[in-house]
């Protein structure tokens, strides 16, 4: 660990403060981070942690305080110029421009050129060894827009992690990670660490944070609250120094899995794209849980039983009714609502308020007369905000302006409004703080109490272990098997995973 | 800690939204009605701006179309030539039913009724090819805009197709009527407007049109039908032609490959100019009208004096289209608005 | 001048081919020459891209300039003909140039190329130059009235004659047209022994692509209008070009005048002057030849 | 654990790709040309094809910028009236300089100067005020179009500017006059392309072009200066305005007001068809090349034939360019990647 009194810092903070506006969310925030360590920023959603950061990098402005960098005050230019001054940001939204190539991405802005010709072969080369120091098979030569979220994320640590940082910014880079995604990415953060970089790190996994980081700061609610020692807290400690209040059991108790419930959704034989032959089943009040690696096709399960792929075999039955959903409306009609993982890209509307990307599902119920009731939308803006703890300024606010949590219990009251039968949620809280988290988890269990059935896709292990009855875990599209109460627990799961276990013998070993 | 960080979501402060976005345009029209007054008080008369008014009907009513298509992410460049050959056809289906139906309304109204359903079908033929088939609307777009105006060229034998004068006496008042002194185009026009506004603010569908254009994965994510919804766009810009060729062809009681040429520019631009974004995702009926009024107005301020050289009207109308648009973008700070939202 | 002062209108199509371009410059000369003769005669002169706008600028020399008399070349006839009544009605001496309306009576003054003439005369000079089994190619301008008549007139001139017309296109009154479409005539057909362009602007294009081809000795042009420099080449006595065919723009002049006239002369002015399509040989090309002119 | 803990991405198949989008286009022309070749054997002369793609070259090297613009989430409609402005001023500035540096190649060459010089200009003002005025490129290039068409009639006293006859040997040969057998604009049709395809897939410039037209703040933090790549494409579209002028002022030695009516649009046309993506952030120069020697083989293969009526050419021609879209798109299943790459 670096010793924190000796080592001078790099970068800081003094008394920053930052208004959108006329709305303040930093108040006079002081904060450092010294070569060779790493300075977790934990917090709620909307405490100002990517607000922060951007000031650091630049990309806003403080309305008043100043930045010092290598104890000199300094005026970050913005438009991402200061990566020059060695400052790499990692962007809680994805920064990727999707007709790029992975190559092009990773090297957007510092191409490297001879006679003012790209080295393209050599740039494509460096990508492909940059890829494989974090142990992806990405291909260098895929655009942006064919990959999957992880694979996105996994090209941004890829892009910052190859520049030349002296102070490298992360904001929530392991939200779309599985665990062993994560472990190697932190393999990757060590070995710069070691090199003398400064690291500031945000997550809202606490147990990540406790294994990387230094020292922590803590914000609430745009105020300073504390920065500590790793050493010093205990999770707990710092749980609740975040969301000011005592926080008690994360997972809600599990009620006993009905095992008479009546089958409410019967897949059989599943073939799609990226689904090779998958069969399950849902019962009434049951969570079931999908566990696999990134790219396994937990979600092409899921688009292809809701109708937003083409379904090429099997059958999936709706209570006892064979169905096919030729379009997504069908199904929520049907009772069953699918939520998005990819919340940027297909779950919300970047350039329009909080209400109207909350309706828009359910537009249908909020008609009058043929015409669109506000008042309606207003009460369900409302209803959403109270269930779900979303905080903006007003439901007119971008909800690009929003913070990332906010987004995603945006997103969950979206999928909500329609009162659904069987809800499959693809990781239902990423990028949310252990406060809320808690709130879903107890919404989630208790939606399943009433009757309804649930299916979680996760890549959070402790997430899936925490809430579901049953585990079906997938592996390379197909269904490697489903574990059962005592069964669920992470070496099992990862053993299924990785195919090591399971119906399907690793037939990819070799490759 | 700050009460303001926990209060929640407020519900939106409508006011002043709706300010900001209309304004614009309307500063730039204001700007431009003064300069007109400046160069021939006769540009206030009563009879001047009923002119005026009354011409923009056209366009304006084939801009309120546009608006949806362009919200939606579309675009129509076939709407020119779509008003010169319904022109075309209502006259033929005119001239032809004087013989069973006579030189009454109920031609006119079967004229009229033609040109419904040829617009709704035309609009509907650019909307599935664009869906269905999957070609860019630019492309359709143009090949249509080719075909009809070749169409109206081949009825029209190469020549003007021109209403039976024995007609135009029953249909006259459709253009120069007035009703409690308002002229009729005017007031269709008022009406298309209003319930183009109502349509795409205050319904489903208006909010589907901009759910698509701003991000149509989120859009079919969302369980909107993309490919109907846009389709429908261009059947309502069919029907929004079909409705300003009905005033239309009263005024001038012909058709020819010279009818409508260049009204999709201008259609375009008064959709643009309005406030309504090129990329989709953001749609102003209200802007629209305006810059309708405004292109309207910039031709109408070219003929109040001849200080200025026929041969620069194209560049005075340039300059000050380019200068209404820095007006009310730029002055008004209106642009971070939309810079942001594009990027 | 004591007299109160007359404002004359001059609504004409604006300048977008060589023709109406002329027709732009010969109003334009004759507007100034006949305001400084005539200090209490104002005239304002508007050109419209296409009918619609020529209806609108009609309603704004009413209700704006309230213009005592109109002098107008109507984009095209049928849709201004109600146009054109409506300011009638408001009082107003109406002078029409060109193309009729579809309507008689309407004006006081009618000033008018004849664009049947054009066709016949062309026509009876290719009678005159070719017989049967000759083989021509017709470039044609915008899909229009006047372009039909003149096409028409053309055709049934030589009907009969056992010319063999091989094809006809538009190249819409345009240089670039009409040089594209006599490159596609010529790889097309190998033998060709006249061509009817109707118009100078497509004739110089047309001259253009047979002198590339290199067949310039093989067929002869004709075109039409009267532009200087179609002229020029009819006064040397050039082979490719042996004739023109006149339609001038300076008939706008013609008929401003005609319109003054009825202000200040003390002789009736109404009626029909016809100019004719006279058929432009070495021997009278000079009296055509405006070396200054813009056409 | 595993190290492979991504699965099922499978190395992209690159061959197959590239094949992808430059075949769609391809396979159209090819098609054209054998319906070409059906109708008239004369199609295949050698004459006809080197005049097929001399005319091309005109819209070819608009067309090769307009590739930039697009790409980089621009449009230009005034290119068409550049060009015309352009060729206007070139024939001022060299029948002037026919007195001081007579009537040789100097002459020819300060007209070529003057071209490249007034192209730049014309196409830093369009850049400049879209990007520092903030302005929609619609509105601004729809401005500008009206102002260049404006100032041609006008150095023109609405007649035609008309190249003395002296010059025009010395410069004929730039249009008339070939290399090997290959006439000269088609060669600098092919250098331009060239120089356009390294610029765009070859360059920092090229890939930023793409990056500002697919998202416009991710090129923003990625350090790019965006205003002023966006306004080197339009620098660079007319730069190929005023290498087209200077190859097309010899072909007639004249230029009026009609001249480059509807380039931009044919420009735009010839962008599309070749596969460039009109929202932006996708560009290909080869398929721009293939789409403009395409739009020129429709005209010229309806002039080679007299099945069908005059009046429908330009039905004959819409229907063509929808259908060769259709059969790239549609038939090679590109589409997918179109669509998903808009969502
Ligand atoms: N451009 C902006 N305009 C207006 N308000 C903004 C803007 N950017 C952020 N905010 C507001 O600032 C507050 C802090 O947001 P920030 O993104 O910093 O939160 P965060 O701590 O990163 O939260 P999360 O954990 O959810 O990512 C939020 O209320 C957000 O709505
Ligand atoms: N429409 C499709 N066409 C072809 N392949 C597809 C399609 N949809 C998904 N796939 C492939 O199927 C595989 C499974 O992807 P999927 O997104 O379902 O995985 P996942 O388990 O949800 O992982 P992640 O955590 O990355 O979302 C991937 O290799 C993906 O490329
Ligand atoms: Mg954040
Ligand atoms: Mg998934």
């Amino acid at each position: 660990m670096a010793d924190s009194a000796s080592t001078p810092h790099i970068l800081a903070a003094s008394r920053v403060s930052k208004s959108f506006g006329e709305v303040p969310v930093l108040f006079s925030i002081d904060f450092d981070v010294r070569q060779g360590e790493v300075h977790a920023l934990i917090g709620e959603n909307g405490a100002g942690k990517s607000t922060l950061i951007k000031i650091l990098s630049g990309i806003e402005q403080p309305t008043s305080g100043t930045i010092v960098l290598d104890g000199e005050p300094i005026r970050l230019p913005s438009n991402g110029e200061s990566a020059s001054l060695g400052i790499v940001v990692i962007h809680q939204e994805l920064n990727l421009a999707e007709h790029l190539t992975v190559a092009e991405s990773i090297f957007l802005g510092r191409e490297w050129k001879r006679y003012g010709f790209l080295r393209r072969a050599e740039m494509q080369a460096e990508a492909q060894r940059i890829l494989d120091g974090l142990h992806v098979s990405i291909d260098p030569n895929a655009r942006i827009n064919t990959l999957s979220v992880a694979d996105k994320q996994m090209v941004e640590i890829a892009k910052a992690i190859s520049r030349d940082a002296r102070v490298l910014i992360m904001d929530e880079p392991t939200a779309v990670l599985t665990s062993a995604e994560t472990d190697i990415f932190f393999e990757q953060v060590r070995r710069l660490k070691a090199k003398g970089v400064a690291i500031i790190f945000i997550s809202h996994k606490l147990d990540e944070v406790m294994a990387l980081s230094d020292r922590i700061t803590v914000l609430r609610d745009g105020q300073l609250i504390a920065t500590v020692d790793t050493g010093d807290l205990t999770p707990d400690a710092i749980a609740e120094m975040m969301v000011g209040r005592e926080l008690s059991n994360l997972y809600p108790p599990k009620n006993e899995p009905d095992v008479d419930a009546p089958v409410i959704l019967d897949v059989e034989g599943l073939t799609a794209p990226g689904v090779r032959g998958v069969s399950f089943a849902l019962r009434r009040g049951e969570i079931l849980g999908f566990a696999g690696l990134i790219g396994s096709g937990r979600t092409a399960v899921m688009e292809a039983i809701v109708g937003l792929s083409e379904k090429t075999g099997g059958t999936v039955r709706l209570r006892g009714e064979p169905v096919a959903f030729s379009a997504i409306g069908e199904a929520i009609d049907a009772g069953l609502v699918y939520m998005t993982k990819d919340r940027k890209g297909k779950g919300l509307l970047l350039n329009i308020g909080l209400q109207r990307n909350l309706t828009l599902l359910t537009l249908k119920r909020h008609i009058k007369g043929g015409f669109l009731n506000e008042a309606s939308e207003v009460e369900a803006m409302e209803r959403a905000t109270r269930r779900f703890d979303i905080r903006a300024r007003d439901a007119s606010v971008r909800v690009g302006q929003l913070s990332g949590g906010n987004q995603q219990k945006l997103m969950l009251g979206k999928a909500m409004e329609s009162e659904p039968e069987i809800v499959i949620i693809d990781e239902p809280t990423r990028g949310i703080d252990v406060g809320t988290k808690q709130q879903i988890y107890h919404i989630i269990a208790a939606l399943a109490k009433e009757g309804k059935s649930i299916i979680v896709v996760s890549s959070e292990m402790q997430e899936v272990i925490g809430l579901s009855h049953r585990v079906v875990v997938m592996r390379d599209g197909r269904r490697m098997g489903t574990l059962e109460g005592a069964e669920i627990k992470e070496g099992e799961i990862m053993r299924y995973a990785a195919g090591l276990k399971g119906e399907f013998g690793d037939d990819r070993a070799s490759a | 800690m700050t009460a303001q960080a926990h209060e929640g979501v407020k519900p939106a402060k409508k006011r002043f939204r709706i300010d900001y976005h209309t304004f614009g345009p309307l500063v730039a029209l204001i700007a431009l009605c003064l300069l007109g007054l400046a160069l021939n008080p006769a540009f206030a008369s009563e009879g001047n701006i009923s002119n005026l008014l009354t011409r923009s009907a056209f366009i304006g009513i084939i801009a309120v179309g546009a608006t949806f298509v362009i919200t939606a992410g579309g675009i129509d460049l076939s709407v020119g030539s779509m008003a010169a050959v319904i022109s075309g056809a209502m006259i033929i289906v005119m001239n032809a039913a004087i013989e069973t139906l006579g030189t009454g309304v109920p031609t006119v109204l079967l004229g009229c009724a033609a040109s419904v359903l040829l617009g709704l079908g035309a609009g509907f033929l650019n909307g599935f090819m664009t869906t269905k088939g999957k070609i860019e609307a630019f492309i359709v777009t143009l090949g249509t805009m080719g075909i009809f105006r070749s169409l109206v060229t081949y009825f029209a034998d190469g020549g003007t197709l021109s209403l039976a004068f024995d007609i135009r006496d029953a249909y006259r008042p459709v253009y120069y009527g007035n009703l409690l002194g308002i002229p009729i185009p005017v007031l269709v026009f008022a009406l298309v407007a209003v319930l183009g506004w109502v349509l795409l603010n205050r319904t489903a569908f208006g909010r589907y049109c901009m759910a698509i254009g701003s991000n149509e994965t989120v859009a079919r994510y969302s369980a909107i039908k993309v490919d109907r919804i846009r389709t429908l766009t261009y059947v309502i810009q069919g029907l929004c032609v079909s409705i300003a060729t009905i005033i239309y062809v009263p005024r001038l009681g012909s058709a020819s490959s010279s009818t409508g040429v260049l009204w999709e520019l201008e259609a375009i631009a008064a959709v643009i100019i309005g406030g309504t974004m090129l990329k989709g995702g953001y749609g102003r009926i209200g802007g629209t009208v305006i810059g309708a009024i405004m292109l309207t107005t910039i031709g109408n301020i070219l003929n109040l004096t001849d200080i200025i050289s026929n041969y620069l009207n194209g560049a005075v109308q340039g300059v000050i289209i380019i200068a209404a648009v820095w007006l009310q973008r730029g002055n008004l700070g209106h642009l971070n608005i939309f810079r942001k939202a594009r990027g | 001048a004591a007299a109160q002062e007359i404002t004359i209108g001059v609504s004409i199509p604006a300048a977008t081919h060589g023709w109406a371009g002329g027709l732009n410059w010969h109003a334009e000369q004759a507007m100034t020459r006949i305001e400084e003769a005539n200090p209490d005669i104002d005239i304002v002169l508007i050109a419209a891209d296409g009918p619609a706008q020529q209806a609108n600028d009609l309603e704004d020399l009413i209700s704006i300039h309230q213009i005592d008399a109109l002098v107008v070349l109507p984009f095209e006839s049928e849709p201004l003909t109600d146009p054109v009544r409506m300011v009638k009605e408001s009082g107003v001496f109406v002078t029409v140039v060109d193309r009729g309306l579809s309507q008689e009576g309407i004006e006081d003054v009618y000033v008018a190329g004849n664009n049947t003439a054009l066709g016949t005369v062309s026509g009876e000079y290719f009678l005159s130059r070719l017989g049967e089994g000759d083989n021509i190619v017709i470039l044609r301008g915008i899909p229009t009235v006047i372009d039909d008549e003149r096409f028409n007139a053309f055709m049934e001139t030589i009907d009969g004659s056992g010319i063999n017309v091989l094809d006809n296109q538009y190249a819409n009154w345009n240089r670039d047209d009409g040089f594209e479409v006599m490159q596609d005539f010529l790889s097309r057909f190998p033998d060709i022994d006249g061509v009817w362009a109707q118009d100078d602007d497509i004739a110089l294009g047309v001259i253009e692509a047979v002198r590339q081809a290199g067949r310039e000795d093989e067929l002869f042009i004709v075109g039409g209008a009267g532009m200087k420099e179609i002229i020029q080449m009819v006064m040397e006595g050039s082979d490719l070009v042996p004739v023109d065919v006149l339609y001038p723009p300076a008939m706008i002049a013609t008929a401003m005048d005609v319109t003054v006239s009825h202000f200040t002369s003390n002789g009736p002015v109404s009626g029909e002057y016809i100019l004719g399509a006279p058929l432009i040989t070495p021997e009278n090309a000079e009296n055509y030849y405006f070396p200054d002119s813009t056409f």
